[in-house]
């Protein structure tokens, strides 16, 4: 069972990415050119998803519309894991020092509870009040808003690992700080880093769609789910499809990457290996 | 032990944070070089904490730590090389010293590698030779070098960490509790093992044991401590068949043993 | 055995609040900055490309723009300690002034949705851990986890097409005061509520229901077990508590997210709340005010955190102990 | 006298493709009679233990018979539960009153939000028992039984508040404030100092031998062992290899890892510098464990081993 949702998982965050790569060389219709003679045509076999008010293919727009999640996840993620890991890798492994690698420890995770309280929907409104909505700017919200997670599990990590007798057999053997840190702490987080990175893109989908539907990121005309979504609830009465199949996408895209870092930690998590012993 | 002594501990207090009272309260003593030293005690009486401020994984409140007559309690991890060469600790359980991820044979050799000892006088430069020499020496095959700890038994474990501690051809071997987290069935395999060794390398060696009978068979000298202080040292035979100290006797009374055959 | 030193809970407290004061401050510099300190004109933003140099002038002149930014931020921060969010640029009205009305609105949503979250999420969390190995759990864990993949507002868009447009059970959008009957408050919120906790019952379900699994992992469990207490009264006697710390943390973290989805659902259903009221600042450019919202709802969410901190003093007898040998 | 515990061809087997960790035992206990499990990590002890309360985890399958007597209040009533397809109800009400439970850690076995004293208390309530005076009362008998200092003070503790040996004795007065028949200590002093194992072996002991229990005692000590039980059983990966009285056991070993066993643990017996005896000497890991496939339904119940104070039941 457990592997069952591995495998579904790796299958939708396959699709979801393997649509985005797609939609750069080929998508069925031009994405952008409005027919109004095919307006909110239903599903059937010339337009699979059916079309939208402009009488745009409705597929076409999706499979845009996961270029967009899928490079706004990319980025924030890695924004966040960049950041966020060396300093919970920092801020773990002084924890028990004392005086000041102690000090700057406390002022990391003070800073880290601060950030906690700026979801990307304030940190985008913020940037877009100032310089407009963009990709950029729901790359970098989403990005920010996501380090306190990766800093926070990096750091807990962090402190199960530094008080294992290995990492004192390291000093033992002479190595430093730093060498510990790459060769024992990291690869020893590395695997909950990956459960996080998983977690945290199907949340950057979720937070992408919600601001492209406020109009706070990708500006027109690219489609977005997110976007498709705002531009449905008109046609909520006469054509409820319109707000389903975005709707669906993200639905799909985001359960994918949850059950992908859901499956990843349970294959990963010693004590449920060791349970059977 | 007319010769300048080894190290010398000198009134070696260790404080942790607000605790209310120390860990190590005042502690002196010597070691000679080839002497076998064992520390005595229960959790809590401080005795790990005196042989990592030895190995100078820890740092002492107040006191003096001195080895081959140079003050290691105050020196940078940097000029430590020289301690770190010569001194070479294993630790009670192998399922925590060695690193899950990390093949054996990098964990053997990683006191070679460390940019400290690399290149030091009496650390031996071919690291592959090397491994396979201390490998043999604690009955591992060396074709095992690129497994993983998880692939082996607790004993094995135990010896890897050996072996690690050997690499660099260490002066002084520091063992804490080395078989209390093993199998009582491998125990004698193991304590044979670091007898060996001891005698054929000519170790100087700190012993920490709970366990009197274990300190008797593997050294000459022992220190029993508690609540952070030695209580009483002398030798091994003298301690073991007529302890002066109310709570040497009380931790000998308290092992238990098997009636005799 | 070892004397320890008992921390007075009041200390404890003190220190927290000290934590909250500090963490309010970093956080209005942090808002300032990105509102009105970044590369580019503060007037110009806000009255965009067209605006003649004469008017963009003056705006800097009424509101002291042309000061360098550390005076306008102890400015700003001085009026905030008086209860003074600053007065619109495009307006001149006292930003506080906007956000009193809209306070009521998106108070109810939050905090109704986190209460009707909870009521949901605990249950069904502690289920789909004690029968995890059964279709029943099985079922509850997968519907949590297909909740945590919808987005709050596509079940709202979702919602109001069913029970408001085809159904005309609730009113698909607008609001009503609770002083004008709670009939129509209701009405007017069972939706917004509805979709708003649906995902955050979700995501709490997940939680509760990884505590529940520690615990039933844990040794005083099995001690509770072979003492002679069945599996769910061993769990509701000596797990739910244990639970309740890491769940009351979870609680508070989440805050900050269930204010951004608040934000969205206002939009959705048209409820004339702070989040309406941000994006229509945004929409016209007015960063004073949505300075000024954007540091409340975040302070809001900073005080939730440290009265959660707080309660832990109450509720786990290890931390009224300082220094205590249990990690 | 009919037993209270019957094991018959118990078979345990986890994960999935099923992997046996227990290959078919068998043994009972007497009235008042003690009996060592001893064993190294892996042999199946603890599972054992686990599987005689109906405590292992839904993952493990379990074939075979556990048979556990039923008393009532005033003693015996000749009906049998049998524990592999018992529900959930009647094992609790056996659980924690005649047949009790002592885990090997006691740093994590208590509830660490409930005071020990109130711990201690509502197994009393749980099953019903009236006691003259009020639980409370009781409660602090139960701790002194344990010799525990300054009773009232503990029972107002925390958990965090005591040492791992207090803690310890805790459990022990929790599993024992029902007065149980039959009490199943799985490594109780495997996570102690010296000083605390024996006063916990002492505490032990005594209220065995004063109520005249029995007790399944497991350890992978010997030495712990021998001063604790009547008869033993050795365990080695999943088998019993070797069942009978202490002494003889001791004395006249008949397996070859019990052989080893038994040398390796008389540490003190060598010599300062010479080679230890060790378990390899005498036992060959390579060859496939056989397991008895019986061991005697009725051990004999035998005198006591020699030195230790009280008689038996």
């Amino acid at each position: 069972m457990k592997r069952a949702a591995l495998v579904i998982g790796l299958v939708l965050v396959a699709g979801t990415v393997l649509t985005a790569l797609l939609s750069l060389a080929w998508t069925p219709y031009d994405p952008l050119a409005v027919v109004p003679a095919n307006r909110l045509m239903g599903p059937g076999p010339g337009h699979w998803l059916g079309t939208d008010g402009y009488g745009i293919d409705l597929l076409s727009r999706i499979m845009v519309g996961a270029r967009i999640a899928v490079l706004v996840g990319v980025v924030a993620v890695a924004i966040a894991a960049l950041v966020g890991v060396p300093l919970g890798i920092l801020a773990g492994t002084a924890a028990k020092a004392e005086r000041w690698p102690r000090l700057v420890a406390d002022v990391v995770m003070r800073g880290n509870d601060i950030l906690y309280a700026f979801p990307a929907m304030l940190l985008a409104i913020l940037l877009a009040a100032v310089l407009g909505g963009s990709t950029a700017t729901a790359m970098i919200a989403i990005g920010v808003a996501n380090i306190p997670p990766f800093l926070r599990v990096a750091r807990a990590a962090t402190l199960q690992v530094s008080v294992s007798d290995f990492v004192t057999a390291a000093r033992g053997a002479g190595i430093g700080r730093f060498g510990i840190a790459v060769r024992h702490v990291l690869p020893n987080i590395a695997p909950v880093v990956a459960v996080q990175a998983s977690l945290a893109f199907g949340m950057s989908i979720l937070s992408e769609a919600a601001l492209s539907y406020l109009g706070l990121s990708t500006p027109l005309p690219t489609p977005t789910w997110g976007r498709m979504l705002n531009e449905a609830q008109p046609y909520a009465w006469s054509d409820p499809l319109l707000a389903v199949w975005p709707g669906l996408a993200i639905g799909l895209a985001v359960l994918g990457f949850n059950l992908l870092g859901d499956g990843l930690r349970d294959l990963l998590d010693p004590r449920l290996r060791e349970s059977v012993q | 032990m007319s010769e300048q002594p080894l190290y010398q501990v000198r009134d070696v207090v260790r404080r942790y944070g607000h605790a209310a009272r120390p860990a190590v309260d005042h502690v002196s003593l010597d070691l000679a070089a080839g002497e076998r030293l064992g520390i005595v005690g229960e959790s809590g009486s401080g005795k790990s904490t005196l042989v990592r401020m030895m190995a100078a994984l820890d740092r002492p409140t107040a006191g003096s730590i001195r080895f081959r007559d140079t003050e290691i309690s105050g020196l940078p991890e940097r000029r430590l090389g020289f301690l770190r060469a010569s001194v070479q600790m294993v630790f009670q359980d192998p399922r925590s010293s060695l690193d899950p991820r990390m093949t054996v044979g990098a964990s053997i050799t990683e006191p070679l590698r460390s940019p400290l000892l690399r290149r030091r006088a009496g650390v031996p430069a071919d690291t592959r030779a090397r491994l396979e020499e201390v490998m043999a020496q604690v009955g591992l095959d060396p074709a095992d070098a690129r497994r993983f700890p998880h692939e082996f038994s607790g004993g094995q474990r135990q010896r890897i960490a050996i072996a690690r501690a050997l690499a660099p051809r260490p002066q002084v071997l520091v063992a804490d509790e080395p078989v209390s987290a093993l199998d009582v069935s491998v125990r004698a395999q193991v304590l044979n093992l670091l007898a060996d060794l001891v005698a054929s390398e000519g170790l100087t060696l700190v012993l920490v044991s709970h366990d009197l009978a274990v300190v008797r068979h593997l050294c000459d000298r022992v220190a029993v401590m508690s609540s952070g202080r030695v209580v009483e040292t002398g030798t091994v035979e003298q301690v073991w068949s007529a302890p002066r100290d109310a709570y040497t006797r009380t931790l000998l009374a308290a092992v238990p043993r098997l009636p005799l055959p | 055995m070892p004397p320890r030193v008992p921390l007075s809970v009041p200390l404890r407290l003190l220190q927290r609040l000290g934590v909250f004061v500090a963490s309010v401050v970093v956080a209005s510099l942090l808002v300032f900055l990105v509102a009105s300190a970044l590369p580019g004109n503060v007037a110009q933003v806000v009255l965009g490309v067209q605006a003649t140099p004469e008017a963009v002038a003056r705006l800097e002149q009424e509101f002291g723009l042309d000061r360098p930014w550390p005076v306008r931020y102890g400015a700003w921060f001085a009026g905030l300690l008086r209860f003074d969010l600053g007065r619109s640029y495009l307006t001149g009205q006292p930003v506080l002034d906007q956000v009193l009305p809209r306070l009521g609105v998106t108070s109810w949503l939050v905090g109704l949705a986190m209460v009707l979250a909870l009521l949901v999420a605990v249950p069904l969390g502690m289920w789909a851990a004690v029968r995890r190995r059964h279709a029943d759990g099985f079922l509850a864990s997968a519907l949590s986890q297909v909740g945590l993949a919808v987005p709050s507002f596509w079940l709202g868009i979702l919602a109001s097409l069913v029970f408001a447009v085809q159904l005309g059970w609730f009113p698909a959008n607008g609001y009503v005061p609770l002083s004008a009957g709670f009939g129509p408050w209701a009405r007017h919120l069972v939706l917004p509520v509805v979709a708003l906790s649906a995902v955050q019952s979700a995501v709490l379900a997940r939680y509760v229901r990884s505590a529940t699994v520690e615990v039933l992992h844990e040794d005083y469990y099995r001690t509770a077990r072979a003492g002679g207490w069945r599996t769910v009264q061993a769990l509701l006697r000596h797990g739910l508590r244990n639970m309740s710390l890491s769940v009351v943390t979870v609680v508070g973290l989440q805050l900050a997210t269930l204010l951004a989805g608040a934000i969205i659902i206002e939009s959705v259903f048209a409820l004339p709340g702070l989040g309406r009221l941000l994006l229509d600042a945004v929409a016209q450019r007015d960063l004073m005010v949505v300075q000024g919202v954007v540091l409340l709802l975040v302070v809001a969410v900073l005080a939730i955190n440290a009265l959660v901190d707080m309660s832990y003093a109450l509720l786990d007898p290890r931390l009224r102990i300082e220094r205590g040998q249990v990690r | 006298m009919t037993p209270l515990l019957q094991v018959s061809d118990l078979r345990v087997s986890f994960g999935r493709p099923r992997r046996e960790v227990l290959h078919g035992i068998s043994f009972s206990i007497a009235p008042g009679q003690r009996v060592g499990l001893i064993g190294e990590s892996g042999s199946g002890k603890s599972v054992t233990a686990l599987a005689v309360l109906g405590l292992l985890s839904e993952t493990a399958a379990v074939t075979g018979s556990i048979r556990l007597a039923v008393p009532d209040g005033d003693g015996p009533t000749g009906r049998q539960l049998e524990v592999t397809t018992a529900t959930e109800k009647q094992l609790a009400a056996l659980r924690g009153d005649a047949y009790s439970m002592i885990f090997q850690e006691p740093m994590t076995a208590l509830d660490p939000t409930m005071k020990v004293g109130r711990q201690v208390g509502e197994l009393l309530g749980l099953h019903g028992h009236r006691i003259p005076g009020g639980s409370r009362s009781r409660v602090l008998e139960m701790l002194r039984e344990v010799d525990l200092p300054e009773v009232g003070r503990i029972a107002d503790s925390y958990p965090h508040q005591l040492s791992g040996g207090q803690r310890q004795r805790v459990l022990i007065a929790m599993a024992l404030v029902n007065d149980p028949v039959l009490t199943i200590c799985d490594e109780p002093t495997t996570a102690l100092d010296v000083t605390a194992q024996a006063k916990v072996l002492q505490v032990l002991d005594r209220h065995f031998t004063q109520r005249s229990a029995a007790t399944l005692f497991i350890t992978h000590d010997l030495a712990v062992l021998a001063g604790v039980v009547d008869v033993a059983m050795v365990m080695l990966e999943g088998h019993v290899v070797e069942a009978g009285p202490i002494r003889e056991v001791l004395a006249d070993p008949w397996h070859p890892y019990t052989k080893g066993l038994v040398a390796t643990s008389r540490l003190e017996l060598a010599r300062p510098g010479e080679r230890l005896p060790t378990v390899a000497d005498h036992f060959d890991r390579s060859i496939p464990v056989q397991g008895l496939r019986e061991v005697p339904v009725s051990w004999e119940h035998r005198a006591r081993v020699p030195g230790r104070p009280g008689g038996g039941a």
